[in-house]
């Protein structure tokens, strides 16, 4: 099977570029402000601010790429991993952070963007993106739904029935498996003994493509045509995104155990954004002082969101038992009311 | 009760587009126990759906339905098999609604036939409600009757929330029932006193229920006087229903099939102890299935509590 | 993907014979055993001395066929379906009569049998398969596994996860779907989006072969194939064997409700069994006093095994509790008492 | 905790070749809390096995490998990831010996590394252990500290059935434990009573044993002497032990992290009513998470018991 490549790793085109240079700077800024969150959260995590977070330094461009082939009312289901793709499609980079600090109220996405809250278990969540776009189908919308997910979603069963459901039913849904190398310490090759994760879609009838996920250009025009294909009813499509975790696992891990400095070294040559910015220069579309521009508003942007997360009011404690149902049923009614008996005494 | 099962659901999709049926054979042959017979052919393939042998296939894309602003009814063809879906409804079917802090919704409605005395082969006796009344964001109701099952069935329909609605196999063709024409609701999360008395309660649900029905007779011709309730609701369990009958006569049995450790008759009993402790003259006498498979045929009877099981426990409550 | 075929619907011999005719003979034999098994069953839970009965008329080229590639150390690990396999594998008639009666005595395979009592959960075994083949190479032994399963298993997580692990540890395991048109009502068509089922092997980096289920000599070379490559250390193969349920799907099951009876038709004309027998005849090892033998000793065989199980004593209820455990739990104990003091009553 | 596991596997690993230890990320890595650490290196990666991310996978492959003849030790990395696998458990782990009347058996241990108190994302910090305390045919044990967790788990994996092992999370690196060097095993199947205390006993497991015992120091100093029970063993539950202790003292307080209804509290509440009612002299009181999802690091202190929430319930049963 062959990768698709229209960026090549040292920014020149080959082909024709499927975006314009003005919105290839857009999403050259967006790549920038998801690599500055990305940052932020690691340095915020060592200082204790936030809990455990999962850095998705080297994927920017799969999930920029990814968000930017939709249309804004589509749907978006991803994991803990897929911030970048999360915020380009609507969801607050304060929400998103409240999540990490551990405040539920983080979950409400605002009316009209259409983003579950990062899914956490591991291939489960691909099949909900079947049923959204199922959903929309048969209430006569044109909506359609894109999942993303890693390597190591591809060996849950889940995976496996959400394929098959979406192929069956002919689901407008687009399957983004973000291939980063790794499913925390093992290597994808240990994963499968396919040769491609992509190889995997004909086993459910649909088409599989394996692009270069560090490619801004590639993975728009191969998502683009994969959301095309869904919103016409032609059915779903699996696209492989081959692309490597720079960072570690999470801020707990420690990826030196599995892997050597060479490799990321390698990778880091690859870099998503690098390579637009190569791309932007040599069409005279870029300059130091532009970059150091929306650098800058980014770095803004995201101090913003943090204080505006740290400065929310403190999270109601019996809130968790209103989260529930509609409304709380009896059982919960009697718990909220010994919590406030003696509950909070531990707090 | 498969027949007014039928009916609930044949009203449910005739009265609002956004419900759709989806399970294992539940559109061309109308289901293994035929409770959707006739709805395909009247409702069509696109909401009437045949899926694929994939419980969780199925949970979750139903799941995925509701959140999208459908109102899905997930059929699970028998409770033995419903395992493979508990992953999505326990980490998601249950959870959308606080991890989203309100901003989506999972209104499904999962239906899973269940219990045994039947005879049938492996995994198609299960009782292992205690497991999902143990599971946070679901409700899980029992119906014991046909009237009961259309009124709750429509009910857990139109809740905002997912609702497990468990239906007795053995109950399906029993019970000829005249149940009302049209629609009704019953409330979700009560309990029913279905039988008063004035020595003592057996607290029964879904098929145990008859069989609670049928030991009282057996108490009452001994000149005991046993009241049923029926619980109806698992998750909540309706504990002032409870309580109160308890308080009342101060003897409490209380009779499931399901495996005894952790299950729904310990909490009933946990519940009971917890409030009524000072009006009790015996302890709960739990009458439940083993801490066993459920056994085949030829010894199933030893495993189901029956009449004279339950009148028996009854009778240990009298002397305490 | 092209279906391997040996011998034409009509007979006839199409390259050479894996087998020969003696053979053949036993065999077919075989083939007619387990048929006289199968038409017993049925009529047996017609009148009420079985509990619901799963007929795999149609299906005897299939089981016969992967059972008669195996050694008689080999695991196997089948469905309700599977009678016919299991038994040439070496698990009595009496114990699958048993088990149809609903008494667990049934389950007991003698010692030396490799066979596990029938799963009845769609999908789940594929990956004990998986394990039970993994521990013979961890215990040096060449020892491999089959396992039988129908089409709607593959749409099931754990065929997707065992499938997974099988390549990635490739272990000695050999996978026999028999396609054998439906699961229960569903037609295989509707079950998956792909072709073939066997298109999925690629997916998992194993090989996947198409075999007409209803010719045993296609049968037996494709899983001998199979079973030689799992003993050498090379790993899983994926085998499709296209065959038709004749019967219902089990004695409760109303097949009319969703087939037409030429469909049928058409298939009795592939039967696996009259394929064999214009074989033999036209290799002059067939006669009609032969079959009539055969057919009289495979009579004998399963009413000698009704017989049997009909004849064995009582089941003693509080089995039950010894058969969970080495040594029952003490919760087990004291569940004991109680049914030895009032758990009879209702008997 | 996390040490003394480290040992026991290393212990099984070099006393027995069917020992295999299999889950995500326990070679290389030595597991996402290093509880497995250096074993595939001392071991290989034969018998040590990073497996892909399947739970279903792993426990049906180490079930296979069971009936197989090797004695496999699975870990599922967290409790809140243990779901998908519970079909395979509860389905298969649980049953092939009564399926089989003994010919097959399944020695295998399930690991599960289960609870709350770290501020952990969602998922990470479930307590379900009644889900598999009411599942036939395996045992469930959690051990409280890092000898019982040596002794417990060396003895899981000798036992001739299917283990499930819960180690409680916050306790890997709390206790720094002088564990005996070599090798002991401590039955499975028997709760231990670490504190004796005439007024009342507490009951508890897992991380909640540390929080009872620190509930008791509280109530020494006004006067109040409680004693401390820790269950060990959720399937079997010790009766007899609880059963005495509760006569003892006449008053029980049991504490579990897990949901309320239908979990462990109730188990035990229900088993002390019916064995040890007339010695009761106040309601046994359940302190237990509640029926949510377990709330996230901002609220999470409000979900899980600790010393004064406990304390507070064991003053109520003084006043009873
Ligand atoms: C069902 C489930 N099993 C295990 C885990 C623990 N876990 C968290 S992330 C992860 C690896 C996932 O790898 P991949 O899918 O490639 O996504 P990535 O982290 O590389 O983005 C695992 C095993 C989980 N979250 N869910
Ligand atoms: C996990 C699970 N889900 C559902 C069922 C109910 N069921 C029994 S057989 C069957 C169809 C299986 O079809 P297939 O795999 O093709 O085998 P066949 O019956 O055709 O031999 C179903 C859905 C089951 N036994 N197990
Ligand atoms: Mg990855
Ligand atoms: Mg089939």
């Amino acid at each position: 099977m062959e990768m698709i490549r229209l960026l090549d790793v040292d920014g020149t085109l080959m082909g024709d570029a499927p975006i314009d240079p003005e919105e290839t700077r857009r999403l050259f800024v967006a790549m920038l402000t998801g690599r500055a969150y990305d940052a932020k959260c690691t340095a915020m995590q060592k200082q204790g601010r936030l809990a455990t977070y999962a850095p998705f330094e080297g994927q920017e461009a799969a999930q920029i790429g990814s968000a930017a082939a939709l249309r804004p009312d589509d749907w978006l289901v991803a994991t803990y991993r897929d911030a970048a793709a999360m915020w380009f499609q609507g969801y607050p980079w304060v929400n998103l952070l409240l999540g990490r600090m551990g405040d539920e109220r983080g979950g409400f996405a605002p009316e009209g963007v259409n983003v579950l809250p990062s899914s956490i278990t591991v291939g489960a969540h691909l099949i909900h993106a079947v049923g959204l776009g199922w959903s929309e189908r048969l209430q006569g919308s044109d909506r359609i739904a894109l999942t993303l997910f890693g390597d190591g979603a591809t060996s849950e069963g889940d995976f496996h029935e959400a394929m098959n459901f979406a192929g069956v039913f002919a689901t407008p849904t687009v399957f983004v498996c973000q291939n980063n190398g790794f499913a925390i310490s093992m290597p994808v090759e240990r994963q499968t003994a396919a040769e491609h994760l992509a190889d995997k879609a004909v086993g459910y009838g649909m088409p599989g493509t394996l692009v270069d996920g560090n490619d801004l250009f590639a993975m728009i025009a191969v998502v683009g045509d994969a959301v095309a294909r869904a919103r016409n009813g032609e059915g779903p499509t699996f696209i492989e995104a081959v692309t490597y975790r720079l960072g570690p696992h999470t801020t707990t891990d420690d990826a030196g155990r599995y892997r050597n400095d060479e490799v990321v070294a390698e990778w880091r040559r690859r870099d998503p954004v690098d390579r637009v910015r190569t791309y932007l220069r040599a069409a005279d579309a870029w300059d130091e002082s532009w970059e150091s521009e929306i650098a800058a508003a980014a770095a803004a942007e995201i101090e913003a969101a943090v204080a505006e997360a740290e400065a929310l009011e403190p999270l109601e404690p019996s809130a968790m038992f209103d989260r529930m149902f509609a409304q709380p049923t009896s059982a919960l009614d009697r718990q909220r009311s010994a919590l406030r008996r003696d509950g909070a005494l531990d707090a | 009760m498969a027949q007014a099962i039928n009916e609930a659901l044949d009203i449910a999709l005739a009265s609002d587009e956004r419900v759709v049926v989806i399970g294992e054979d539940v559109g061309t042959t109308g289901g293994v126990f035929r409770v959707t017979d006739g709805l395909q052919q009247r409702y069509g393939a696109e909401r009437v759906v045949d899926a694929p042998v994939a419980e969780s296939g199925i949970v979750g894309a139903a799941f995925g339905m509701a959140v999208g602003g459908l109102r899905p009814i997930a059929e699970i063809q028998f409770l033995g098999f419903a395992y493979p879906a508990y992953d999505q409804i326990v980490s998601h079917v249950g959870r959308i609604r606080n991890r989203s802090n309100h901003r989506f919704t999972a209104p499904l409605v999962i239906r899973i036939p269940f219990g045994g005395g039947v005879g049938a082969a492996e995994h198609h006796s299960e009782s292992s409600e205690a497991i999902f009344a143990h599971t946070p964001g679901v409700k899980v109701v029992v119906p014991a009757t046909p009237y009961a099952a259309k009124g709750m069935l429509l009910a857990a329909v139109d809740d905002p929330d997912p609702v497990v609605f468990l239906e007795p196999i053995r109950m399906y063709r029993a019970l000829k029932q005249e149940v009302p024409e049209g629609r009704y609701t019953l409330p979700l999360g009560k309990a029913e006193v279905v039988r008063e008395g004035s020595d003592l309660v057996i607290v029964a649900y879904g098929a145990m229920v008859r069989e609670a029905q049928r030991a009282a007779d057996v108490l009452a011709t001994e000149g005991i006087s046993a009241g049923v309730l029926d619980l109806r609701s698992l998750s909540p369990v309706d504990e002032d229903a409870v309580v109160a009958a308890a308080r009342r006569s101060g003897r409490v049995v209380v009779v499931t099939e399901s495996h005894r450790t952790a299950g729904m008759a310990s909490e009933v009993a946990a519940v009971v102890q917890e409030r009524a402790l000072y009006s009790l003259l015996a302890p709960v006498e739990r009458v439940t299935g083993w801490d066993t498979v459920v056994p085949l045929k030829r010894t199933e009877r030893f495993y189901v509590p029956g009449p004279e099981r339950i009148a028996h426990a009854a009778r240990r409550t009298m002397e305490g």
